[in-house]
């Protein structure tokens, strides 16, 4: 919207959002007032916008609401104060400020890790055991029009090549993992091709990764770019100017510092 | 052929007896949907060789006692068979080839649990229509998934495994385990960071308490800490999450007592930042820049961080001991890392640090399950091969079992 | 005392664990119900917890103001961003959006959190490449193997590549269709083993150190 | 001469990182503001995605989740405008939402702005549920009743009634399903919870990241297909034939990519002249 108007809060946003950007990049030059100026600010709003977070999403909307909600339609219902429990189990961790009492906080460690390795083992063996196994143990041939044949087509991911490849992979790599058995003769052929294997997926999932990281300096730059227009008040180039100068100045003032002493 | 009872319903309603091309569905009936939460029903009845795709079938509803019948599906002929896969063998609420077809409760058509329903099915090809028997079910939930008994089944065996070598571990904890280069490193890494003087940095990851690395990222956090304690080195340790840090606080004051040196525990080893990942991050950072460590540890689970953290720390000189199940940042620690506990290693590490027999022994049913999955993946693919090749179903049996079913 | 400090936690660990093992296994619509609570409760319990986090930050940077540490300046802006950032968003009723226009809360979020998180974040771009000039020499056959992989990936994935070497392309997606699910799916069963093991162990009582140590066995 | 070349290939290897810093700033820059538009080629899982959703009957129901925050934006947003341009160009009747709280504004603006620009009304063309929490419990209990864990949208208007939502019960009655994620609660916990269950076909979009721990989910069927990153993105804006962000960005990709590739090829170049001396150097 180049002819619209940009309200007053937008252009401050702006100004806000350029200069605070900056301030965290010019840690790549190295650590400086600036970026403990970001740092700092950067975490004290985070606590804060937490805080308001848990208030309202956890507090008000998980206890308090259905717990007025609940007294005031079921008073007599033990469902009703089904929410004073957790606020129960979180006051004993709280207890941690007490040392004498400090105990009382296992037991709602005793809840959370329970619960937690409760519910994952059915589920991961679900997902990530039997699933992957099932997807794993597939037929090397097909039956077609003119009968049995085995793909070898490197191309498509189902075809019987790749099925081989895939379960020399699994096998070689789940091997590798192997802590009981010495990686001697055979044990040590599996071993090394399953270290290859990880090595080579290791590397191409870095380089896949590498532009996903690009498009967020992309992402960034687009911000900054559009924060240097005019309607915006030129904030990047003034702010840069700015920025680069305080960390000139900060550079001369340690280096005479140093050179003094 | 017709089926007797059909010309008798036909004959019943009033219908001429000449049943034309399409046959009413053989077989026809309703049940309750097996292992389901309720609120749905399941039509099954046999196929016939004259299904086709110009053949619908419509599916007719109605509370019991019928009063008006409502269309509530609509499908070809030829299509809704039990195919091979669909279900495992020990639960096949129809025959393979039947029909089956499952009738979840809707907006249009609402299906309550206990309460009977009729349903009948309506055959149309061209300008014929024919209708099925009706039949009634009642829907209801169920209390067990009898199609996931084979995860059940898995889960207890492989506790038992574990139980077994546990024991096994108790009765000889003498077992052979492999060298983890990562391991060895934890000791020299403690070691420089005592003699250069400069404090340890150790990281629980990005999980909470519920969170299985995060676990096996504190109990190795007390091993380190028993270490610490002895060389009486500055022990860091930041957090994102409260209730980590409320017991990693009691894991390295416990190591602190274990290590004999209750009085050169600090309150103020573990500390709160922000729950924020990249205000956490930056925060970290910072120290790493300021304060210097000489030795890096990040255990559990990790995202984008894990190379904002890594990098850093390459930049200040500090050994980098990392390990994490996250498999999407391996690349990232394997990279920038002294050294890296891939996946599992982590869960292991605790065991060869502490050489407890609890321990050792669970690796040992870990190792012994893995030979056995792996013997899985390959006999599986041997007999599902075969399968193709002598065109038989007959290896299902075995294969089921190791199938995710829903 | 021994047993309210020990076993009692220890028999919660177990009930919690074998209620919520066995949940999965049942369809009936109380059992999903009895989930979906408790993860609720989690929350609950997880928002008390930040009061833990919140005094330990207290702590350690009135620490530091009160000793005027070096930096302690900074503390003081962490305190205020605190009290600005909790203020405007208690004002604000917690909401970032009200009537349709954003409120204060939401203009702290999109012009301070936003442009913060993306930064830092952005920030990997800069490393992804110093870490791969560091990494990537071919010093062991492991080492070249994940150098070359990385670079033919890079190659395949942008427009570029695909053009000065269209093949690049071909491979890149064998390599991620093909080796890299190999791997994935091998760790994936690898770490499921352990992280099975693992709950196992707490749920029986083996693994107790999330408790404080403690070795009594 | 050879001293002198060892010398520089040592200076070299160990050279200040943050020179390369300034290569991929400008590497980054340059094209932004000067694009050179390079073809884009399709891959067969985003092609898939295309395909499927091309193939649906006009009012079909297509979910979106929009689960990322804002720092996946430059990624995944893409992605969801390309989505949104071609669901709402098939008459698709769209129902977004997030699991990430923090991605609340950024869902809302992003499908508000693709709607006005197809001049599609809210609450009858699309509807924006918001957030809600419990992330896999939330979705379980939309298997179970929509307008129980969405009693209403973001505008605070009532679910029920709403035009756009006629016929639709609960996540069985959704005819497409794709989950734009940036990590954990996305799209594994979209089909373990919700796909399974309640038998929606989905797809996932995903960062660069992640994408490629999703890839046997992509084999096994698990999702029908897979738009990874920027790229996926830029795939997607071709098929649609209207060129976006994405494609625009890919060029900034192709001079990075191109400067990193040629550093490490220069770093192991040193590092060869290096190794004739003593074994292995640095």
């Amino acid at each position: 919207m180049p002819e619209q108007l940009i309200p007053t809060s937008a252009v401050l946003g702006a100004w806000v959002a350029t200069g605070l950007t900056l301030f965290i990049y010019s840690f790549l030059y190295k650590d400086n007032p600036l970026f403990k100026l970001g740092e700092h600010l950067y975490v004290g709003v985070s606590i804060g916008y937490s805080v308001v977070l848990v208030w309202y999403t956890v507090f008000f909307r998980l206890l308090w609401e259905p717990l007025k909600k609940g007294i005031a339609e079921h008073p007599a219902a033990l469902g009703t104060y089904e929410p004073v429990i957790p606020a129960l189990l979180g006051m004993l961790i709280l207890t941690q400020f007490f040392p004498k009492v400090s105990w009382l906080s296992r037991i709602a460690f005793a809840f959370i890790v329970g619960f937690g390795s409760g519910v994952a083992i059915p589920r991961t063996v679900s997902s990530y055991i039997l699933k992957q196994i099932e997807d794993t143990v597939t037929p090397l041939i097909t039956m077609g029009a003119n009968g049995l044949s085995m793909g070898l087509n490197l191309a498509l991911p189902q075809s019987g090549i790749n099925t081989i490849i895939l379960l020399i992979g699994v096998v070689s790599v789940l091997f590798y993992f192997f802590f009981s058995v010495e990686h001697t003769g055979p044990g040590m052929v599996t071993a090394r091709t399953g270290i290859y294997f990880l090595m080579i997926a290791f590397g191409a999932a870095f380089g896949y990764t590498v532009m996903s990281r690009m498009s967020l300096l992309i992402g960034r730059f687009r911000d900054l770019i559009t924060f240097a227009g005019a309607e915006y008040g030129y904030a990047t180039p003034v702010l840069l100017l700015v920025t680069v100068l305080s960390l000139a100045a900060w550079e001369f003032a340690t280096r005479r510092k140093a050179g003094g002493k | 052929m017709i089926p007797a009872s059909l010309l008798f319903f036909l004959l019943l309603i009033g219908e001429p007896v000449f049943a034309g091309p399409p046959t009413s569905p053989e077989g026809f009936r309703v049940l309750d949907t097996p292992n389901d939460a309720g609120k749905s029903l399941s039509l099954a009845w046999k196929a016939s060789p004259s299904d086709s795709k110009d053949r619908t079938v419509q599916v007719w509803a109605a509370k019991s006692p019928p009063a008006a019948f409502q269309k509530v599906a609509e499908f070809p002929s030829n299509t809704r068979y039990v195919k091979t896969g669909d279900f495992p063998w020990w639960v096949q609420p129809a025959g393979k080839g039947d029909h089956y077809v499952k009738l979840p409760s809707s907006q249009a058509f609402p299906i309550e649990d206990g309460k009977p329903y009729t349903v009948k099915l309506l055959t149309h090809e061209g300008t014929q229509d024919v209708w099925s028997e009706a039949a009634e079910g009642v829907s209801a939930p169920n209390y067990f998934n009898l199609v996931q008994v084979n995860n059940l089944v898995f889960v207890l065996a492989f506790t038992g495994v574990l139980l077994g070598s546990i024991a096994a571990a108790r009765r000889n904890p003498h077992i052979y385990l492999r060298r983890i280069a990562g391991l060895d490193a934890v000791e020299e890494a403690i070691g420089r960071s005592t003699e250069m003087g400069r404090p340890i940095l150790y990281l629980t990851g990005s999980g909470g308490m519920s969170d299985v690395s995060t676990i096996a990222a504190t109990v190795i956090l007390g091993q380190v800490a028993k270490k610490v304690a002895h060389y009486e080195t500055t022990l860091k340790v930041p957090h994102r999450d409260p209730i980590v840090m409320a017991v990693c606080q009691e894991i390295v004051k416990e190591a602190y007592v274990e290590a004999g040196r209750p009085d050169a525990f600090k309150e103020d080893t573990n500390f709160f930042i922000t729950d924020d990942q990249f205000s956490y991050t930056a925060a970290v950072d910072g120290i790493m820049l300021r304060e210097k460590p000489a030795a890096n540890f990040f255990m559990g689970s990790y995202f984008a961080e894990s190379l904002l953290l890594t990098e850093t720390g390459a930049s200040t000189g500090a050994i980098q001991i990392a390990g994490t199940d996250s498999d999407h940042q391996l690349p990232f620690f394997v990279t920038t890392c002294d050294y890296t506990l891939i996946g599992e290693e982590l869960y292991a590490a605790s065991a060869y640090l502490s050489r407890e027999p609890v321990l050792v022994g669970t690796l040992r049913g870990q190792d012994i399950s893995k030979a056995f999955i792996m013997s899985v993946l390959v006999i599986g693919t041997a007999l599902a091969t075969a399968g193709v090749m002598l065109q038989t179903d007959a290896f299902n049996y075995a294969l089921d079992l190791f199938r995710d079913f829903k | 005392m021994i047993f309210l400090k020990r076993q009692l936690p220890l028999a919660i660990t177990f009930v919690m664990g074998v209620v919520f093992a066995l949940q999965y296994y049942i369809p009936h619509p109380v059992s999903e119900e009895a989930i979906t609570k408790v993860s609720d409760w989690m929350k609950i319990i997880s928002g008390f917890a930040l009061v833990l986090g919140i005094a330990s930050v207290f702590h350690v940077h009135a620490v530091k103001i009160r000793r005027q540490a070096p930096g302690w300046g900074y503390s003081g802006v962490l305190f205020a961003a605190i009290v600005i950032t909790m203020g405007v968003g208690f004002w604000s009723g917690g909401e970032s959006k009200a009537d349709g226009a954003q409120t204060a809360f939401g203009w702290l979020y999109d012009y301070t959190m936003v442009p913060l998180q993306g930064t830092m974040f952005s920030i990997l771009a800069f490393f992804i490449a110093s870490a791969a000039y560091r990494a990537f020499r071919a010093r062991s056959p492991e080492a070249s193997v994940l150098l070359v992989s990385a670079v033919v990936v890079m190659m395949g994935r942008v427009p570029l590549g695909q053009f000065l070497a269209p093949w690049t392309w071909d491979v890149t997606q064998w390599l991620l269709n093909v080796l890299n699910s190999a791997v994935r799916r091998a760790i994936l069963i690898g770490v499921s083993m352990g992280s099975v093991g693992l709950s196992l162990k707490i749920i029986l009582g083996k693994e107790r150190s999330y408790l404080g140590g403690g070795k009594d066995q | 001469m050879k001293g002198a070349l060892k010398d520089f290939a040592r200076r070299m290897i160990a050279i200040d990182r943050r020179i390369i810093f300034l290569l991929i700033a400008a590497a980054t820059l340059l094209p932004l503001l000067n694009p050179f538009g390079l073809p884009i080629k399709v891959s067969p899982e985003v092609k898939a995605v295309y395909d499927y959703m091309d193939a649906l009957p006009e009012r079909s129901v297509f979910l979106l989740s929009f689960d990322f925050d804002p720092s996946s934006k430059p990624e995944l947003e893409p992605q969801a405008v390309a989505l949104l341009r071609h669901a709402f160009r098939k008459n698709l009747r769209v129902i977004a939402m997030t699991h990430w709280i923090t991605g609340t504004g950024l869902a809302d603006g992003v499908v508000a702005q693709v709607a006005a620009e197809t001049g599609k009304e809210r609450g009858k063309d699309y509807v924006f549920l918001g957030w809600a929490p419990g992330g896999y419990a939330l979705i379980i209990s939309m298997g179970q009743d929509l307008y129980k864990a969405f009693p209403s949208d973001y505008s605070k208007t009532p679910t029920l009634g709403m035009p756009v939502l006629e016929g639709v019960r609960n996540l069985r009655d959704v005819n497409y399903m794709v989950s734009l994620a940036a990590g954990g609660a996305g799209i594994e916990m979209w089909y373990v919870f919700g796909k399974d269950k309640y038998r929606f076909e989905m797809a996932g979009g995903a960062t660069g990241v992640i994408a490629p721990g999703l890839y046997p989910f992509l084999r096994s069927g698990q999702i029908n297909g897979l738009i990874g990153g920027l790229q996926g993105a830029a795939e997607y804006e071709t098929l649609i034939g209207r060129k976006g962000m994405a494609v625009a960005g890919m060029d900034a990709q192709s001079a990075t990519h191109f400067v990193i590739i040629v550093l490490v090829v220069l770093c192991n170049v040193f590092y060869f002249t290096l190794r004739g001396d003593k074994g292995k150097p640095v």
